[in-house]
């Protein structure tokens, strides 16, 4: 640990050229909520660390006909306050906002929680559930990515030496559209999701739904995108049926694990009640 | 309850802490916030195994790392043979303290220290740590109470054999003692019932959950005096520890007394005081040293979890006829689990003939226990609260009104042998029944719950010092640290037997030189204790005031009397002479025989015993298991309340650690006998987002032996929540848990299992 | 008169369980001696680790504590608390 | 290597400090620059004892790297008070007892002045969950939560 370097570049292309040279000895440092725990626990002990917020696309975001372009480190505090953002892509910005304390909230964003690759981030659920895609930049130039491609197993990336998410974002929304994200945790704030729910989906004008996603988290490796569950939601007017369906595709969907947080039968349970509770939040807020 | 102060103008008036500014402002110097010109870093190697012989220790390469200072092993500690092994009456066992310092042939537990090493930086230190080599040889490890206890279990002690049965044991056990107390015949009891419960219940291992790590920072000389200051619940404990463990003078050491930032118990031995020294010593240097919290979770004493089987038996009519408990603890590492207090407080909210109580103390490779807020007297009542509720709901008796109708008062004999004296447990009974809480209607899947408790509480060892300065304003000097508020206390007593201005009482902890000997902070023994000795020195302090007026006036000290802070000539007959304040006095002292003080010490006894009854009202989540506190109502009888405000902080705050016990908070060894979660973030203490506000009720029935009534209020407040919240849950949903924590997979598992 | 009251574990132990055992009045000492007479050895398990409750009241250092005629003690684990 | 140099303003006074990357604010504040009101209780962001104010956003300074805070305005619990003017904050948890160990309190006041400022009429609900980052062992909450609730309503009628 002794003698780590410290980077704080102004542009995305001196960021990932530092990242590059570092052959993997560096880590790139947002809000530092989940990178200083694991370098004080020793887990991870980089020979250079890049802060990227004084990236001015990294730390700002912009909506451009309806769409949102979030730089990958803004402080998930500062999205909340958003109150148009908070008005449209509730589901993803609330579950931002589950992620820690106040005080955490003040330097977390969804880069960094997307790119630590847990597979209980209360955000990625929520993202994959809104399409979000990631704007990722490297050596090769820029590429765009869905969310859900992103993570490849706890701790694991799809990202290559050097690249980094610049942009998350979040497409204009259909009319009628609806998301919510829940999770389940033992005390009200401060854990780590034992499961995780996020639901968006889109009404005619009838009330049927014609378009649906639904994404679980902390019940296997990665966060799942689950069709069984979106198709037991389309099509139908997300009546008591459907949502027995959906509930049934999300426990069936789940392969949990027994850890300290939770059982495999808990957890599989729980993604069933959770997924009903989240679909019934984004429906309301899809119909209003 | 501020309304009426009984005629005081102090006691029971809300006043300011002296200390309170600079723990507001960040002036406040708690353990880490010390330090030392010169002063190097330590920390300690532990063990990553649960349970394994120590082959060898290589600290050379540590030794040769530069900015390395010292490296310790247990052979740097005097080796305490069992026959040295207790020195007096009490405890510690030094054997045993010392062991768990620094391993010696095994390690017990994940987290036990084997080395420490000294050295200009904590990144040096670290790196120090990484370069010494241990050899193990791993051996099996057991955790849980009834796997130690089984015939085929590892032994942790190849010299411990069970105490307490007779014929004395042939071949070493983990069972360390079995305790047993009786009244009556509970056989004929149960057989003279007309309904019994009889059910098992277990509980997990729970830690104290202090937010302020150990902290130490040491220096000693070449000539062997030393100088430590720390945060403890005791600084005389550590100086008395520290002498016993190194075989130093006790007069050579002096211990500091930094703010502490919590303790609950916890605070209540040594980790890192002795280590420090033996550091410093070998590098001459002073030795600062802090626990991580991964540290305290591993290395410091948790207290006991267990297994219990609660038998009761009653008539129809309610009348309990016999109660039986067998109480299993583990007691981590070496033995001194509390199953004896647990087994003694147990039964005692009620009036019943025939008791018996049944304790094992059971070691196990976990921490070594230590206290935690009323130890033992929590886990016994998580059973035998809810056997009581689970009894009134078979019998279809109200469960206030079941524990009325048993309920202990003046002159119930107690499983333990004595009879009580005056004690205020009906009272809280009935203010319970009268609370606004029983009649808040409740909704689906809401449940209330009821549970009592019963403490002894403790006084002992206490010294102070009560100073009369030159401007009459007054000191107040004590030995016991204050972890809850006690300094403003001390203040409010003394202020009211001088008869003055609290803002002329100051209140500080001296430190070892200071005082004589003082017990540690704990027992809920420091406002009832310190209090009356304080008090002691305050009148003798008065006696001599008056004295001073008396020859000043030129007339007999039986002449003068004392009355709202001035010395008054006694009647018209005694002469015309103004009063003179206590300030006039001060002054005239150089020329009345000189400063005013008095030092008292003394083992106060009689602390007032008490009872608390609690009132939970809950809300479960039928899907997911998770339960909701809608509501919660503690009362308690604290004897006097001489400052309400910490009074109410104490009941709050000891509500919250049993709400926390009871749904979340637990130690999770995994498979290789290694803690799973040793953080904040695992180990779930109760957030403010979890709770509600907590009302309290304080019911005032004095202890006869403290000039002001004080009984002790810390501990009372932890013991009835973990069944109350049982309680609760049952009333809500139909279903008795009977495993702590009543976590949400657990809740859930029984929800679907119909269990 | 004193009634003296022992656990059943000390009485098996010593008094071949005698609980209840009358003894003289006058301090703790004095009793503890006054038993130790009758039963060799429950000086030294009187003395360790003990407290006494005399009519109810427990006192943890006792030895020099008068027990009034009638009085009842009760000899029990000492108290540690938290 | 060699350490960082770092030109800051804490509670208000431009400040320059050396530190090494992996010395963590927190760190800087106590160990260098002996700000020791800030407590470490766990170093994890779990416990909010350490909780300092980072260009008017409150944040766990054992979170936050002292090379981080390069021109930024911190403020700390010693910058809390006017001189011997206290605030309310500071004042009103005297007064209700709202502390007994105190070692979480330092983090509890920062936080909770963070709150009234973004927030000056909060509900309970919004209190306790804004604090929910903040442990206290002592108390259980309650004294702080009325403090803060307390604190605001008197700041509607002045």
């Amino acid at each position: 640990m002794n003698g780590m370097r410290y980077e704080a570049p102004s542009s995305v292309d001196e960021a990932s050229a530092l990242l590059a040279g570092a052959s993997g000895k560096a880590r790139v440092l947002a809000g530092g909520t989940d990178l200083l725990v694991q370098l004080r626990a020793g887990m991870v002990a980089p020979e250079l660390v890049v802060d990227v917020k004084n990236i001015e696309e990294m730390t700002t975001y912009s909506v451009n006909d309806g769409a949102y372009t979030i730089g990958a480190a803004v402080p998930s505090a500062e999205l909340h306050e958003d109150a148009d953002l908070l008005g449209m892509w509730t589901g993803v910005i609330e579950a931002m906002d589950l992620v820690g304390s106040t005080q955490i909230q003040g330097r977390a964003s969804l880069g960094g929680n997307l790119c630590n690759a847990s597979p209980a981030a209360d955000s990625v659920p929520a993202m994959i559930a809104a399409s979000a895609i990631c704007t990722v930049a490297g050596p090769n130039g820029r590429r765009d990515v869905p969310v859900e491609d992103i993570c490849t197993g706890p701790g694991q990336t799809s990202l290559a030496n050097g690249e980094i998410v610049v942009t998350i974002k979040l497409p204009k929304q259909a009319s009628r559209t609806g998301d919510a994200y829940l999770r389940f945790i033992p005390r009200t704030e401060m854990d780590i999701a034992v499961v995780g729910a996020g639901v968006c989906l889109t009404l005619d004008e009838g009330g049927t739904c014609t378009d649906a996603r639904v994404s679980l988290g902390a019940v296997a490796p990665t966060a799942l995108l689950v069709k069984e569950c979106a198709d037991a939601l389309i099509g139908t007017k997300v009546d008591e049926a459907a949502m027995a369906n959906l509930d049934a595709a999300a426990r069936a969907a789940a392969s949990p694990i027994d850890d300290k947080r939770g059982t495999v039968e808990f957890r599989t349970k729980v993604s069933g009640v959770l997924a009903r509770r989240a679909a019934a939040i984004a429906l309301e807020r899809a119909g209003s | 309850m501020d309304g009426d102060t009984n005629g005081y103008r102090w006691i029971g008036t809300r006043t300011i802490r002296p200390d309170g500014v600079d723990k507001v402002t960040g002036r406040a110097a708690f353990g880490a916030d010390f330090s030392l010109p010169g002063m190097l870093v330590g920390k300690i190697l532990r063990s990553p195994h649960a349970h394994a012989r120590i082959r060898g220790i290589n600290t050379k390469k540590a030794e040769v790392l530069a900015g390395v200072k010292a490296v310790v092993t247990s052979a740097d500690f005097p080796e305490i043979l069992p026959a040295e092994a207790t020195k007096g009456s009490s405890p510690p066992n030094y054997r045993h303290l010392s062991q768990n310092l620094m391993a010696r042939e095994k390690v017990l537990y994940d987290g036990h220290a084997v080395a420490a090493v000294a050295a200009t930086n904590a990144a040096i230190a670290t790196e120090a740590l990484s370069l010494i080599e241990v050899e193990y040889e791993v051996l099996p490890h057991v955790t849980g109470v009834l796997e130690a206890m089984a015939e085929d279990a590892p032994i942790l002690h190849d010299d411990l054999f069970t105490g307490g049965v007779d014929p004395k044991p042939g071949k070493p056990s983990n069972v360390a003692k079995r305790v047993e107390f009786a009244i009556g015949d509970t056989d004929a009891g149960f057989e003279s019932a007309d309904l019994i419960v009889e059910r098992h219940y277990d509980t997990e291992g729970i830690h104290q959950g202090y937010i302020e790590p150990h902290a130490v920072v040491a220096s000693m000389a070449a000539d062997g005096q030393a100088n430590i200051w720390c945060s403890s619940q005791g600084h005389f404990m550590v100086r008395q520890y520290c002498a016993g463990l190194l075989n130093m003078n006790i007069g050579d050491i002096k211990v500091t007394p930094a703010e502490i930032g919590g303790g609950f118990g916890g605070k209540t031995t040594v980790y890192l005081e002795p280590v420090a020294l033996l550091l410093s010593k070998k590098s001459g240097l002073p030795i600062k040293m802090v626990m991580t919290r991964d540290e305290v979770f591993r290395g410091t004493g948790p207290t006991s979890g267990s297994y219990m089987t609660i038998k009761v038996g009653a008539k129809q009519d309610g009348t309990i006829t016999a109660a039986e408990a067998d109480l299993r603890f583990f007691a981590g590492a070496f033995p001194g689990a509390p199953v004896h207090l647990g087994c003694m407080c147990g039964f005692t909210p009620y009036d019943i003939e025939n008791v018996k109580a049944v304790g094992y103390d059971v070691v196990t490779n976990r921490p070594k226990a230590i206290s935690y807020r009323a130890p033992g007297a929590p886990i016994a009542a998580f059973g035998i609260e809810s056997a009581i509720d689970e009894l009134a709901k078979k019998l279809n008796i109200d469960p206030l009104a079941l524990r009325e109708k048993n309920a202990a008062k003046q002159g119930t004999r107690t499983a333990y042998g004595p009879t009580l004296g005056v004690v205020g447990f009906e009272e809280t009974l009935e203010a319970a029944k009268n609370h606004p809480q029983m009649s808040e209607p409740l909704g689906a899947n809401q449940g209330r719950g009821i549970a009592s408790g019963y403490w002894f509480n403790v006084g002992g060892e206490s010294s102070a010092s009560v100073s009369v300065n030159e401007d009459g304003t007054i000191t107040v000097t004590s030995g016991a640290p204050d972890i809850g508020g006690s300094r403003a206390s001390l203040c409010i007593m003394a202020a009211e037997i001088f008869g003055i201005n609290i803002d002329q009482v100051r209140a500080v902890i001296g430190d070892t030189t200071a005082t004589a000997f003082n017990r540690h902070t704990g027992g809920s023994r420091v406002t009832f204790a310190l209090g009356a000795v304080v008090i002691e020195a305050a009148e003798d302090c008065i006696l001599q005031l008056r004295e001073c007026a008396a020859k000043t006036w030129d007339i007999d000290i039986d002449a003068v009397e004392w009355e709202n802070g001035e010395a008054r000539p006694a009647g018209d007959n005694a002469g015309k002479f103004e009063p003179l304040t206590l300030p006039e006095i001060a002054e005239k002292t150089p020329m009345t025989g000189g400063p005013i003080s008095a030092k008292k010490s003394s083992n106060v006894q009689g602390p007032g015993p008490a009872f608390g009854t609690h009132i939970c009202d809950v809300e479960v989540d039928c899907e997911t298991g998770h339960v909701k506190i809608l509501r919660y109502t503690a009362i308690q009888d604290a004897g006097r309340a001489i400052h309400p405000g910490y009074v109410e902080g104490q009941m709050q705050g000891g509500v919250v650690q049993g709400i926390g016990w009871a749904l979340n908070e637990e130690y999770i060894y995994g498979e290789d006998g290694k803690l799973q979660n040793p953080g904040f973030l695992d180990y779930r203490i109760p957030v403010a987002s979890d709770l509600p506000m907590i009302d309290t009720v304080i019911v005032e029935i004095p202890n006869p032996t403290h000039p002001f009534g004080v009984r002790g209020v810390g501990e009372i407040p932890i013991i009835p929540p973990m069944a109350a919240v049982a309680n609760a849950i049952e009333n809500a949903v139909g279903l008795r848990l009977t495993s702590l924590p009543m976590s949400p997979p657990k809740v859930l598992a029984a929800l679907d299992n119909g269990d | 008169m004193t009634d003296v009251v022992l656990s059943r574990e000390i009485a098996r132990q010593y008094t071949d369980g005698e609980t209840r055992i009358v003894v003289e009045g006058g301090t703790m000492r004095a009793i503890v001696r006054q038993l130790d007479e009758k039963y060799p050895g429950l000086k030294g398990v009187l003395s360790e680790g003990m407290a006494v409750a005399i009519d109810g009241t427990i006192f943890q250092d006792f030895f020099l504590e008068e027990v009034g005629p009638d009085a009842e003690v009760c000899f029990l684990p000492a108290i540690e608390g938290g | 290597m060699a350490k960082n140099h770092v030109t800051t303003t804490i509670n208000g006074e431009p400040v320059e400090f050396l530190c090494e990357t992996q010395q963590t604010l927190l760190d800087v504040l106590r160990d260098e620059l002996q700000l020791t009101g800030s407590k470490e209780g766990c170093a994890s962001g779990d416990c909010g004892a350490c909780s300092v104010m980072v260009d008017d956003r409150v944040v766990c300074s054992c979170l936050v790297m002292g090379v981080e805070a390069e021109g930024k305005s911190i403020e700390t619990i010693e910058g809390m008070a006017d001189g011997d003017q206290l605030h309310p904050l500071q004042q009103k948890f005297l007064e209700n007892a709202a502390l007994q160990c105190g070692i979480c309190t330092p983090g509890f006041l920062v936080a909770a002045k963070a709150l009234l400022e973004k927030n000056p009429d909060p509900t309970e609900t919004e209190v306790r969950y804004w604090l929910a980052g903040n442990l206290c062992r002592c108390t259980g909450y309650d004294k702080i939560i009325r403090s803060v609730l307390e604190v605001a309503e008197e700041a509607k009628g002045a």
